[in-house]
């Protein structure tokens, strides 16, 4: 019947649980402490307790457990929005550069996380072997080359599948931009933004159902590589008490910085960066100056959709993906970048982190009590009132995309 | 009240003469009616009547002649056309629109449930809560321009989805949908001692479900056009137009254009609310997922698709949605094997094999394939593509008649 | 897709769908008097076909399941016609099945896309009806859709054969005469599992709940939350997330620190795929002790395809099935082998839920001697029956759920093959879920509607 | 009351560190037409900017026609009777030039909001009628169907001259009217603007062009860094020092 609890773990056969385990034993009493601290709250409907909660200091040390629940949400808000800041990173470049609305970005972002899932599968390419456990029909199990032919070796390659995809999405991605661009988007530039929705959104349609096509409509999960699933104390980091985070989190919040770090070191660094900035500012101007803006779009093009990509590739492990993701991302990426303000690279940024923590923070049960069904609404709400106090989003420009 | 309208309308036209502006007309289509005669116009609301009127004849063989297609062939038609009044008018990009369709269906369930069954007092609700709402939307919407003011009103359209769904639930019933009971008080029913039994909303008596629902539908989208066009031909649409083409000239010609837009967007909110109200009608259930942004991307691409800015294609645009989520949703591999069944065998599963990914459960990419196509080719819509096959069909007649106008 | 792996299953039902193709062109508008005078009911069959109309979603975050309900329906559909090995036509008792169609007529059948949304799917059914004349209509992957077709074919005087729905309401408050629902509820689902997880995890527990912010989610979590506070547990919290939310952490992250050690998770589909994988692997929580106990998760409606999803995230995770094909009866395994042949892959709950009611439809219909719904309905309420894999089951008149076993499954640690994601813990015995019907309430309406006929 | 229909006091203006406006001070007579020269980057096109409020002042005052216009929107200004034709064209692209006429024409009958959606456009008899007329006037009658976008540019700009003319304005701004025409087309432009001169507009023109401004106008303020250095008439300016020191050195004369 019910097993001891460290046998259980045990056989759950994560590497990452063994060590930490006594760890966590030697926690549980501190932790018992914190609890009784918080008190057992009853009455799910006691808005003003629930306040008292977080906001007011207690002897019993209540601070202590709300400020740690402060930092997880904002950990949280980190991490999502490390997610939309990189999604609306590239549809701000697209947007900035090449002056098009392109509704086909969400799916760029499904793309990059069906690499990760297509990269995953070749390395897991298996023997098809017959299961004798099915009796009713003939059915086939499969063993991995990888694991076949290197043994334990070979099964890390496949552990670390997600990381590693990285290594086939930029090149995929790269040049789905470029074929995107050259093929399709170039023709779109003067074209009305309606059109430029138009297009996009079916391109984007038409993605998707590719991807329907060939990996169904579930969601497919896929694991981050051992060593960095699970959850990691970073209470010590922060000097807080006992604060565990998923690793995995912590990761894809430090990806997203330096891929954010990246594409603004290019920018700024680089002549290429230059010109691109210079176009964003001006481009009249610089096609005055004989620059061909055309194969630098393209490049830009390029660069925004391996963003997404990678964005897409990371969030895998966190998200299971579907055909679906990329729409579900798109209205919500709009947002961010419209509220950072059309065309500001910083600005999507800045709008990514700080709609994402609004979202986490707004969805604590204290929140909620207090303005029910707040969570769900806050980043439109949030939207609404930062284009209401600042007519064009947190930094945009005067004129962009006003007309 | 319209009968005198269009009499004067015919006195005015025959004091006035014929002026250049109209036989320009068929080249200035593309643009506007502004200038055309009244006369085409009530040639091309009678025929547009007719067209609608007999629909369930001559879309028969598509397999798109059975009542519930065409009611919301004409119910969709009509948010298409409001939304055209905005969008294609005056240039304001709303992605919002389908919280004024939910709004209608929800006014209109809920005066199923507390008056009466009876459609014409649901409708009239449905248009004022609609408008109400689409007010208060939009004047705050309409302190900014371009994309800022459409992912306001995207913002304020998601959020009435989301509560509606959840929070809201006693007002709209979340997921399940807000639908009429027996038990529902009925006030004016009971009190005129008719409460319908079956909860079948009605017309003074008529029920508006099948085929009687499809010509009330039908009567109120050719309503619905006949008024668009008189908006697009008087001194407002005028101005909506102006607004689209130079909203700065505007401004330093006198006119503030707020009122205008707001003016636009309340109508064509109402038209949404109507269209709302209308789905309750011939369906008495109201659900949120009316509200949600795909649905205001649909009646963004409805318009795109069949030609922003013209009269008729919005309503073109919304019947091809519909009858591909409808219809190409339900073909499915016996439909097709029985479609080429005059083919032999091989070639016929071939076929078959070529086409089952576009229909059935592929409709979406069928439609997102058709999106790219009409962009690239037909970049003024159905509408445009229209155009160009009758052109070439008046073939050297139409290049006489442009160069005789030339020469004018 | 997956319909292409049986080549010759499909061949053979396309020659029985075949002789549809006349009829559908027809316009409707002329010849509605020509039936409605004799026939005074709705989509009465005339010719040598009956129709039956399958609406599934084929597009959104359902179009697996849905694909895998039209599987078993095609499968129903060929069995009826007396094709293929006949599957469960053979076990049903009692029976009034042939096996030549349904009162000598063949079933031919349309199938349409809900979109998981109430609208597409009213107005997909609304084309079965008048368009393509079904008799019957069946399918839904969510409760909402479930609500809103039977309603609409109650409204149309069509039987409505409910699919996947597992709200309450489905046969409490929204009720409908001509609606039957064969899967289990949220209710029979607590009333299963509570003593499973006393059982399991002790008398003594903390719950927190999250609730999927909709209908469904909220009787589920009610359910549960009876039927677990009956047992001495304490529900900490019950918080509320937004459909289709994603990422779940920013609620997951509180749920360590509440004192809670159990975590009750009233998700379907997408929802509990993410919120679950998300709490195991990254958060952890099935390895965390709190006050001394470990610490638990619960998902209390499983699929599947939603195991599939999940993937490890699923192993030692209990929760309720209505079937699974690896039960130990004859009727389980014939349905199994019929369809693994079929298609490749083992019915999931879905699928079989489909492929009964189709048959129970027929089988009611035979045993009426007629496609008048009123004497079809007749025929099915009260309907005591076996041999359709849950064991002894009464189709209760009163609210037209069916009452069977319920099974508690769990998530398996040692998968033998990747079809077996799920291990039977216990079959909860049928009298152990029944409830009053009248503790929902609700009404079911009359027997007798004007119908689409009118 | 002076017989000054507009009358600039200590306007300045700021754009960051840059002081586009430097304490204008400027008198223009009713009736009178009146030039600004200057410089590029003199501050010119940011005068006319405050004067039809597209920017608002940091300091200073701004009297037309008895009252103050600083704080009123373009569209309040222009019901005021200030109507402007600008550098680059503004005019409704997709529009007729009978519809482009008509929109101002309607402008002026009522500014303010009016929903009439049953009133067919074309049927103001009185607007068309007048609309008619300025169309002659300004040689565009056999246009009046074209579509704007498809016109010359010095089509264009007598378009413009056109709307703003059929508003019957007390105050008419030009922005450098003639800019880029050949010398022909100034010529023509000239003119015509002598021609409505006629009419008793007073009007306030930006140009470089000193054959146009000298033939033109009555009087003349010369701009140089956001600032009047200069005013007189047209005699005057020629001869004067400063000026020719400043500004007129290197221009053509």
């Amino acid at each position: 019947m019910a097993e001891t609890p460290p046998a259980r773990s045990l056989e759950i056969g994560r590497a990452v649980l063994v060590p930490t385990l006594t760890q966590r034993l030697a926690e549980a009493p501190a932790r018992k402490v914190a609890d009784t601290s918080l008190g057992k709250p009853n009455g799910a409907d006691d808005a003003a307790r629930r306040c008292t909660r977080i906001f007011q200091t207690s002897a019993e040390g209540s601070l202590v457990g709300s400020m740690d629940a402060i930092i997880l949400q904002i950990l949280n808000g980190l991490d999502k929005g490390g997610a939309y800041a990189l999604i609306a990173l590239g549809l701000t470049l697209i947007f900035g550069t090449l002056g098009v609305v392109n509704f086909a970005h969400g799916a760029l972002f499904m793309l990059g996380a069906f690499c990760a899932v297509t990269f995953s599968r070749l390395l897991t390419i298996s023997e098809r072997v017959r299961d004798e456990s099915v009796t009713f029909f003939e059915a086939y199990k499969e063993i991995p080359y990888l694991t076949l032919w290197y043994g334990d070796t070979g099964q890390a390659i496949v552990d670390w599948a997600v990381p590693l995809s990285i290594l086939l999405a930029i090149p995929v991605m790269v040049l789905i931009g470029f074929a995107m661009e050259r093929g399709l988007i170039r023709f779109f530039y003067k074209r009305s933004h309606a059109e430029q929705i138009l297009v996009t959104f079916g391109l984007a349609i038409v993605l998707q159902e590719i991807v329907k096509y060939f990996f169904g409509a579930n969601p497919i999960p896929m694991t981050a590589p051992p060593a960095l699933a699970g959850s990691a104390d970073i209470g010590a980091l922060v000097g807080a008490s006992n604060i565990s985070y998923p690793m995995w989190r912590i990761v894809y919040f430090l990806f997203s910085l330096a891929v954010i770090s990246m594409v603004f070191a290019f920018l700024q660094l680089t002549t290429f960066g230059m010109v691109v900035r210079a176009g964003m500012a001006d481009r009249e101007t610089v096609g005055l100056l004989g620059i061909n803006i055309g194969r630098k779009f393209t490049i830009v093009f390029g660069i925004a959709s391996a963003v997404a990509g990678l964005a897409g590739v990371m969030y895998t492990p966190i998200l299971a993906p579907n055909y679906h993701l990329g729409m579900d991302f798109l209205v919500l990426s709009f947002v961010v970048v419209v509220v950072g303000g059309m065309g500001s690279l910083p600005g999507a940024v800045l709008a990514g982190f700080l709609l994402g923590i609004l979202q986490s923070l707004a969805s604590m049960t204290e929140i909620k009590s207090i303005v029910p069904g707040i969570d769900q609404i806050i980043i439109y709400l949030v939207a609404v009132v930062v284009l209401l106090v600042r007519p064009r989003g947190l930094m945009g420009r005067r004129g962009v995309m006003e007309a | 009240m319209s009968e005198s309208v269009m009499t004067r309308d015919k006195n005015m036209s025959k004091g006035m003469g014929r002026s250049p502006a109209e036989s320009h007309a068929p080249k200035g289509e593309g643009l506007r009616g502004f200038m055309s005669s009244s006369r085409s116009d009530y040639l091309l609301l009678a025929i547009f009547a007719l067209a609608i009127l007999t629909m369930p004849i001559w879309l028969a063989p598509i397999g798109a002649g059975y009542p519930d297609i065409l009611q919301k062939f004409a119910i969709f038609g009509i948010f298409a056309l409001g939304f055209n009044i905005l969008f294609g008018f005056s240039g304001y990009l709303s992605f919002g629109h389908a919280a004024f369709l939910g709004t209608g269906s929800y006014a209109a369930v809920w005066m199923f449930k507390l008056l009466s069954m009876n459609a014409l007092i649901a409708l009239i609700f449905a248009i004022a809560v609609a408008g109400v709402f689409a007010l208060l939307i939009g004047y705050v919407s309409l302190r900014r321009s371009g994309i800022y003011f459409s992912i306001l009103t995207l913002a304020f359209a998601q959020m009435s989805y989301n509560l509606a769904y959840s929070v809201l639930t006693p007002i709209t019933n979340g997921e399940t949908g807000l639908q009429v009971s027996g038990s529902d008080p009925r006030i004016l029913d009971h009190m005129f001692g008719s409460p319908s039994g079956r909860g079948t909303p009605d017309f003074f008596g008529m029920e508006l479900q099948g085929w009687p629902g499809f010509y009330f539908c039908a009567i109120l989208l050719i309503l619905a056009f006949f008024l668009t066009m008189r908006i697009r031909n008087s001194t407002f649409g005028l101005m909506l137009f102006a607004i689209k083409s130079n909203q700065n000239r505007m401004n330093y010609t006198g006119f503030a254009t707020r009122p205008y837009l707001l003016a636009a967007f309340v109508i064509s909110g109402m038209y949404a609310g109507l269209a709302g109200g209308l789905l309750a009608v011939t369906d008495p259930l109201a659900g949120a997922d009316r509200m949600q942004w795909t649905a205001s991307g649909e009646v963004v691409l409805m318009t795109i698709l069949g030609g922003v800015g013209t009269l008729l294609g919005p309503v073109i645009g919304a019947a091809v949605m519909k009858y591909l989520e409808q219809i190409f949703s339900s073909f499915n591999e016996g439909f097709l094997h029985r479609a080429f069944d005059f083919l032999p065998s091989g070639l016929q599963d071939f076929m078959v094999t070529i086409v089952s990914p576009f229909v059935g459960e592929g409709w979406h990419l069928t439609l997102g394939l058709m999106f790219m196509l009409v962009v690239i080719f037909l970049p003024g819509g159905i509408m445009e593509g229209l155009r160009r096959v009758s052109g070439r069909f008046k073939g050297d007649r139409g290049a006489a008649d442009t160069a005789a106008h030339a020469g004018h | 897709m997956a319909i292409d792996t049986s080549a010759w299953s499909r061949r053979r039902l396309l020659k029985t769908s075949a002789a549809l193709g006349a009829g559908l062109a027809t316009p409707h508008f002329f010849v509605r008097n020509a039936w409605s005078q004799d026939q005074a009911f709705c989509n009465n069959p005339t010719g040598g076909n009956v129709v039956l109309g399958f609406n599934v979603p084929q597009s959104g975050p359902y179009a697996d399941e849905g694909a895998d309900e039209l599987r078993a329906f095609q499968l129903a559909v060929q069995h009826l016609n007396g094709e293929g090995d006949g599957g469960l036509v053979k076990t049903l008792q009692p029976s009034s099945l042939k096996g030549n169609g349904i009162l000598g007529k063949k079933v031919a059948f349309v199938t349409g896309d809900t979109q998981t949304k109430s609208d597409a799917a009213r107005a997909s059914a609304k084309r079965m009806i008048e368009a393509d004349k079904a008799i019957m209509i069946s399918g839904g992957s969510s409760s909402g859709v479930a609500v809103a077709v039977q309603s609409l074919c109650q409204d149309m005087g069509v039987m409505f054969m409910a699919g996947l729905t597992h709200s309450n309401d489905t046969t409490g408050k929204d009720k409908r005469r001509y609606g039957f629902r064969h899967f289990f509820n949220a209710y029979m689902s607590g009333q299963a599992l509570g003593p499973v997880l006393a059982e399991e995890y002790g008398k003594d527990r903390k719950a927190y709940h999250l609730t999927a912010d909709y209908t469904w989610g909220w009787t589920q979590e009610e359910s549960i939350k009876n039927a677990t506070e009956a047992l001495g547990w304490e529900t900490v919290e019950a918080v509320r997330t937004p459909l289709g939310a994603g990422d779940f952490s920013q609620y997951l992250t509180p749920v360590l620190n509440s004192g809670a050690d159990v975590l009750i998770l009233n998700h379907y589909g997408g929802d509990m795929v993410n919120s679950l994988r998300q709490a195991v692997t990254q958060f952890d929580m099935k390895s965390k002790q709190v006050g001394g106990k470990q610490f638990e998760i619960v998902v209390p409606l499983f699929s599947e395809l939603m195991a599939q999803g999940a993937g490890e995230a699923v192993k030692g995770i209990l929760g309720t099935a209505n079937w699974d094909w690896k039960l130990d009866n004859e009727p389980s395994k014939i349905l199994a082998k019929s369809f693994g042949e079929a298609y490749g892959s083992p019915p999931s709950q879905a699928a079989q839920t489909c492929y009964v009611q189709t048959l129970l439809y027929a089988n009611a219909a035979e045993k009426a001697g007629t496609f008048y719904p009123p004497e079809l309905i007749k025929a099915l309420e009260d309907f005591e029956f076996d041999g359709m894999g849950n064991g002894p089951t009464l189709y209760r008149g009163s609210d037209h759920q069916c009452f069977k076993d319920v099974l508690v499954v769990r998530g398996k640690e040692n998968p033998t093959n990747q079809f077996d994601l799920m291990e039977i813990v216990k079959i909860v015995p049928r009298d152990q879920v029944t409830y009053d019907a009248s503790i929902f309430g609700g009404d079911l309406g009359p027997y007798e509607v004007k119908g689409c006929a009118a | 009351m002076t017989s000054e229909i507009l009358s600039i006091k200590g306007v300045s203006k700021r754009f960051g560190g840059l002081r586009a406006l430097d304490d204008v001070n400027l008198n223009v007579r009713q009736g009178s037409v009146h030039a600004i020269i200057g410089p590029n980057g003199a501050g010119k096109s940011t005068l006319l900017n405050c004067l039809v409020g597209r920017i608002i002042p940091d300091e200073g005052s701004v009297t037309f026609d008895g009252g103050s216009l600083l704080g009123h929107k373009p569209h309040q200004i222009n019901q005021a009777g200030i109507a402007r034709v600008f550098q680059t064209p503004e005019i409704f692209g997709e529009l007729s030039v009978m519809e482009n006429v008509m929109i101002p024409a309607f402008a002026r009958k009522d500014g303010a909001f009016r929903i009439n959606a049953w009133s067919r456009a074309r049927e103001r008899g009185a607007v068309r009628e007048e609309a008619e007329h300025i169309l002659d006037d300004l040689n565009l009658w056999d246009q009046r169907d074209q579509l704007v976008n498809s016109m010359s540019r010095g089509d264009k700009r007598r378009l413009e001259l056109a709307m703003c003319l059929v508003q019957h304005p007390k105050l008419l701004l030009l922005d450098e009217p003639t800019a880029g025409m050949s010398r022909a087309d100034t010529n023509n432009t000239v003119d015509l603007l002598k021609k409505i001169a006629e009419r008793g507009i007073t009007k306030v023109i930006i140009e470089h062009d000193m054959h146009v401004v000298f033939s033109l106008a009555d009087k003349v303020s010369v701009m140089a860094q956001g600032t009047v250095i200069a005013e007189g008439t047209p005699e005057e300016i020629k001869a004067s020092p400063k000026v020719q020191e400043a500004y007129l050195g290197g221009a053509h004369l």
